[in-house]
């Protein structure tokens, strides 16, 4: 059976799922419980569940998460909601210092299996502060794993993997993509793998890495590719950004010889710069143009009034690609 | 103003030592009668003046909302209810002074001096909506809860070592204790005997979190013997409580008695923001009819200076005219001016704009890459 | 044991309603002249248990000072003078309790029953160094400060939600009351009623910051109040106050008493660390006068046992016997062990050793470049 | 006149000047008063300067970077000392979300010009935390300047100038050269550039960037390949991390075709992956081999007695270099 989901729905039901047929998950967060989330991703779980597994905390991120920590410690399985991804500002402590080093710190006697969810990514005229894409920070924190999906589905099968990895997941919800469309979800339990990218097109002429909120965007750009000048791009969702599917980035370049990659985070020491050094290591010589990255430019996430232009567009992205396969 | 052993003396207030749970400091009752004798530090003026503030904040608030539901503004986050917690204390500050605020704050701000124009243009998400007169010590809206505390106790710290008596007055609400930050602030504050106010507006609510879900003791001023300060609290809807609580804090503070913890009891009465539906969370139809029998700032005024014979309704009348004006000119001009061009988004990231953000810019002027 | 409320009413104990700057706990004077009404609470035997341990784990620090002086152990934090607040509080905790010790506690650790030999290696930057027998509930020290405190709430919380009895215990400095977690943990452990001790070593000194400097409170119990807890105030050099103060806490918690915060008073002897020179900031010449006349916690508990008749040079010098054998044996074991091979630096980083990992993994092992 | 002095106390006298010359500058940290900071890097400062201007604060980086910038905001010139890299952590909010965009935020009306200094880097068997390489984080936050030094001259030079410039900046000292050697170093007040990076040696047949500690690594591993295969490298200090020195990194790679990048921090999302993304882009059409990055393992900075492996060596540098020289 399944039912036509928007991402929203389909993270609330991943957690009924679990939180269903696993005791040890407990979701807690601000605003999680009475008034289910300012997404609403947890609207009615409290009910359900029980004030006791959906649970209101106080404001204080650090809290969150290091307690978060402790219940995993002890046994439980704690899915966390920061409100929007930059308010994790305050527990980063935890998570670097703590969340991340558990499992290796003791060899393995003590872990921290923990999720946390949250919201990221700029596009809906959202106040300072609630359209950050902090990507690259957890991917450069060994011990962390990395994840966004761009759909309903993944975002079901994906959130429920990471549920049952024991493992310290950060799950980064495009707050853009939360109620842009709906998708086929089937009910109850079904995973996707927290490692593999996804192809979505095939193509010959050039390679697209996208991710979360910018993968719809690549998907024009690249449909706009083939109208104006009949070439076809490879259009691939990341989904896991540590670790990266290194085979699936490589082994679709060696192929096109050409890429393009897409964020909406800050260019400079974004995670477009790994996967653009990657390439320039281990397929520099299938290279037949530059590697361009269309991300988000090197400044603040400005006021939501000119936020748009921050963003990689499909013009941007249909520039990217054109300058890369004209190149030679 | 009340002499600083005169407030430590009144019930409503407590020394550090002696902290517990406390009633609040009130003045003014919800049907208008007052303590004469405390009424009497304020003058009349400065009555008719808060109350005139007061009502046009309320104005401008629901002027905002409806703007808000028109599409003309991005998610704005309301303040009725706590009008005379916001201007009772701005109106005890000198330009000098440097005001932290937060997202709810504009009121405060607005009676400071800022520009119901820049608030206007800050919700519509320009940039200059983040711009604040020359004169004014007034920071932008702080988003991230609780940091902008410790701003204020640097800013402060540097007015106390350059010998300045100026103080640092910093807003935030009841979720805001919970955050490291509230308590880093304040034990700075307290060893380093800093001249600055934290004024927290106690609405009982973090967005649908209850107040007894942000702490287990039952004030917050409470809080303020942790860190070696006093604290007071004060009923947050009556003007007149916090605008004495205030000025002595200021006063104490100016002159070199250390960092306060004012605790304002108030109430937002609408919702957290236009994205939130309070109905989820608390029994809205209860509060209204509570709030507009006992807990309605701006009426509680109005009473009191009727009753003084200081206010009737042809000058009501007059005044909210006059305000309708104001609010009608300023959200012309607000939207006459030009809007914020993309491009200067690469101003001001650094003190000196470097190659790289040359060449972003040169991009997207010419419509290119990046 | 103490019950609940005789703890409340003693002199030195104070609910969380009645805080204020508080005399300390003290049932064993310097002199070893005891409150016999509250040391009737202690068994003779555990008394010598204590004084035993206390030893032990003195003489295991200067050996381990010694170590690093001959450069066979990196730099180390030594806890000589808190031996009575370490030994005498983890007396107190059950195998299923768990422990969240910092840099310094390894005296509590190893009364908990961490091996010496871990302890050793964990000094050595050997990775087994932190690792935890299977049936023991401690975590490897915590270096960032006040952030474990958190953990021990999660795992408090963990407990109450599966209805088990276990009590979170944590220990920490008095610097670490100046961080945000401190209040966030406190906070959430209030709010939440958990089971969770807060067990602070106020040594008076966070390296060479005095506890002036971290705080306007003149005591950290007090703080208590301010997170709906009682907070305990003892002499931490009394061996038998920490003790009764622990146990009663920890009773308290594992009953659904809630949180407690307790101060041990106490002094380090030595230095931060091995790389601290601690008269830079001290008067350390007469630190070590009045320290020996009455702060020497393991003096005192012999002065008492002896003039209860539980304990002789005799038996002193075969202790000290006894545990120098210890201490020689487990540091061969400990060096005789296999040092950490680079390798393992790739073991535990994720459940499932993701492929980049083991590509590093291979080039490391080849020799290779990375 | 000059002295040798090595790096602590080159910037120590970076200090001592500074603060002689611009009664706006306060030192403020753990330990930094009284104490002399726990490397000396502060030592007799608050002697000279009095407790007001050289102050011990409570143990608390949230609460001395927040106070630092509402000092900066107020009119003075905050240098803080963060004990160890690692234990900024719990003050990351206040960089992220406020030092870096305090300017940006308010359109130029407010600034936050604070000097942020922290030790950082392992091989000094420091226990847990004491050894991280965090710049990536910093470099991808727009607002930030982050410099590394890698010997006395610049460290005074460019303590001095971040000093006076307006904006934030994140001084990194790479605690294994605190006292790794001495320098002829002038008295008084110079400036070193903060943006500009320094060729070290020239070279024609790769080239190879390095920051702080890795820069002798670096000069060794250069010095091995000339007497190996007699091969030049051309060694570049960049120096400045945030803004990079595009244009002689460029230039260099323009002439000798090959690079190697050399960093201590993890290698995934680190800053080397950045460099290579440039390389990748703008300069793809010379690169006659693979752009190698030889890093730190993507693994938590180790216990010390296995940190020498974590770390790269002279021995891996090298055999980067020569798999990239080989190549073709
Ligand atoms: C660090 C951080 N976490 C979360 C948020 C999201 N948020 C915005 S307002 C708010 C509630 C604040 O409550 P309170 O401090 O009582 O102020 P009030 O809104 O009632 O005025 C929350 C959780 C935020 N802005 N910053
Ligand atoms: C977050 C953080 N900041 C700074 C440090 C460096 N540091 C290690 S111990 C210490 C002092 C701690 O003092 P206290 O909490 O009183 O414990 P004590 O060392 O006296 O036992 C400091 C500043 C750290 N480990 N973590
Ligand atoms: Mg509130
Ligand atoms: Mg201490």
């Amino acid at each position: 059976m399944t039912r036509m989901l928007n991402m929203v729905q389909a993270i609330r039901d991943a957690l009924d799922v679990k939180l269903a047929e696993d005791n040890r998950v407990l979701v807690l967060g601000e605003d999680v419980g009475v008034n289910g989330g300012v997404f609403r991703a947890t609207d009615g779980l409290q009910d359900k569940y029980g004030p006791e597994r959906v649970i209101d905390t106080p404001l204080a991120e650090s809290g969150i998460i290091g307690s978060s920590i402790g219940l995993a410690l002890n046994g439980f399985r704690p899915v966390a909601e920061i409100q929007f991804l930059a308010f994790i500002f305050p527990g980063l402590e935890q998570v670097f210092a703590h969340a991340a080093r558990m499992r290796y710190r003791t060899r393995g006697r003590f872990t921290a299996p923990l999720v946390i969810r949250a919201p990221y990514g700029a596009g809906i005229r959202g106040p300072e502060l609630h359209s950050e894409s902090l990507e690259s920070l957890f991917a450069h924190t060994p011990g962390l794993r990395v994840v966004a999906p761009s759909n309903p589905y993944d975002a079901k099968g994906m959130l429920i993997s990471a549920m049952e990895v024991d493992d310290p997941v950060i799950f980064l919800e495009p707050t853009r993509l939360y109620r842009a469309g709906t998708r086929d979800v089937p009910e109850g339990s079904y995973r996707v793998s927290l490692e593999k990218a996804e192809r979505l097109t095939e193509g010959r002429d050039v390679s697209l890495f996208a991710w979360g909120a910018m993968v719809p965007v690549a998907l024009r750009a690249a449909e706009q590719l083939e109208k104006e000048q009949g070439l076809s791009a490879e259009v691939i969702d990341l989904r896991s950004l540590m670790p990266l599917d290194k085979e699936t980035i490589l082994s679709s370049v060696e192929k096109t010889g050409r890429a393009v990659i897409v964020h909406e985070a800050h260019q400079t020491a974004g995670l477009g710069a790994e996967i653009a050094a990657l390439l320039a290591d281990e397929a520099v010589w299938c290279l037949r143009a530059p590697i361009k990255r269309v991300a988000g430019f090197d400044v603040p996430v400005p006021p939501f009034s000119v936020e748009d232009a921050y963003l990689p567009t499909t013009e941007r992205v249909l520039a990217g690609l054109k300058e890369v396969v004209m190149a030679e | 103003m009340l002499a600083e052993n005169e407030l430590l003396q009144h019930p409503g207030f407590t020394s550090a030592a002696e902290l517990t749970a406390l009633p609040a400091l009130r003045v003014v009752q919800p049907d208008g009668q007052a303590n004469e004798e405390l009424l009497s530090r304020v003058s009349d003026e400065e009555l008719i003046a808060m109350y005139q503030q007061m009502l046009r904040v309320r104005l401008f608030d629901r002027k905002c909302i409806a703007l808000q539901r028109q599409g003309k503004m991005g998610t704005y986050a309301p303040f009725e209810g706590q009008e005379a917690a916001q201007v009772a204390s701005a109106v005890c500050l000198a330009n000098k002074d440097w005001m932290f605020p937060t997202y709810r704050d504009h009121a405060a701000a607005m009676t400071r001096g800022l520009p119901m124009q820049t608030v206007y243009r800050y919700w519509m998400g320009q940039m200059d909506g983040f711009s604040v007169p020359d004169e004014l010590n007034i920071l932008p809206p702080c988003v991230p809860i609780a940091t902008h505390l410790l701003h204020g106790v640097g800013a402060a710290w540097a007015a106390r070592l350059r010998d300045e008596d100026t103080v640092s007055f910093c807003y935030f609400g009841d979720g805001a204790t919970s955050e490291g930050d509230f308590h880093e602030a304040l034990n700075f504050a307290g060893v380093f005997h800093l001249p600055v106010v934290f004024f927290c507006q106690n609405n009982g609510f973090a967005i649908s979190v209850p107040f007894a879900r942000q702490s287990a003791s039952p004030t917050i001023a409470k809080r303020a013997s942790a860190y070696g300060m006093d604290g007071i609290r004060v009923d947050g809807n009556d003007a007149v409580a916090v605008y004495l609580a205030c000025q002595t804090a200021i006063h104490k503070a100016r002159n070199g008695g250390g960092p306060t913890l004012i605790e304002a009891v108030t109430q937002r009465f609408g919702a957290h923001t236009t994205a939130d539906d309070p109905t989820r969370y608390r029994d809205q139809a209860a509060m209204n009819e509570e709030w507009r029998r006992e807990r309605d700032a701006v009426q509680r005024l109005r009473l009191l200076l009727t009753s003084k014979g200081l206010w009737d309704d042809n000058r009501e009348e007059q005044w909210i005219a006059k305000v309708g004006n104001e609010l009608v000119n300023a959200w012309e001009e607000a939207v006459a001016k030009p809007f914020s061009e993309p491009i200067e988004m690469f101003d001001h990231v650094y003190s000196k704009m470097p190659a790289h953000l040359e060449e972003q810019k040169k991009l997207l002027a010419g419509g290119g890459l990046a």
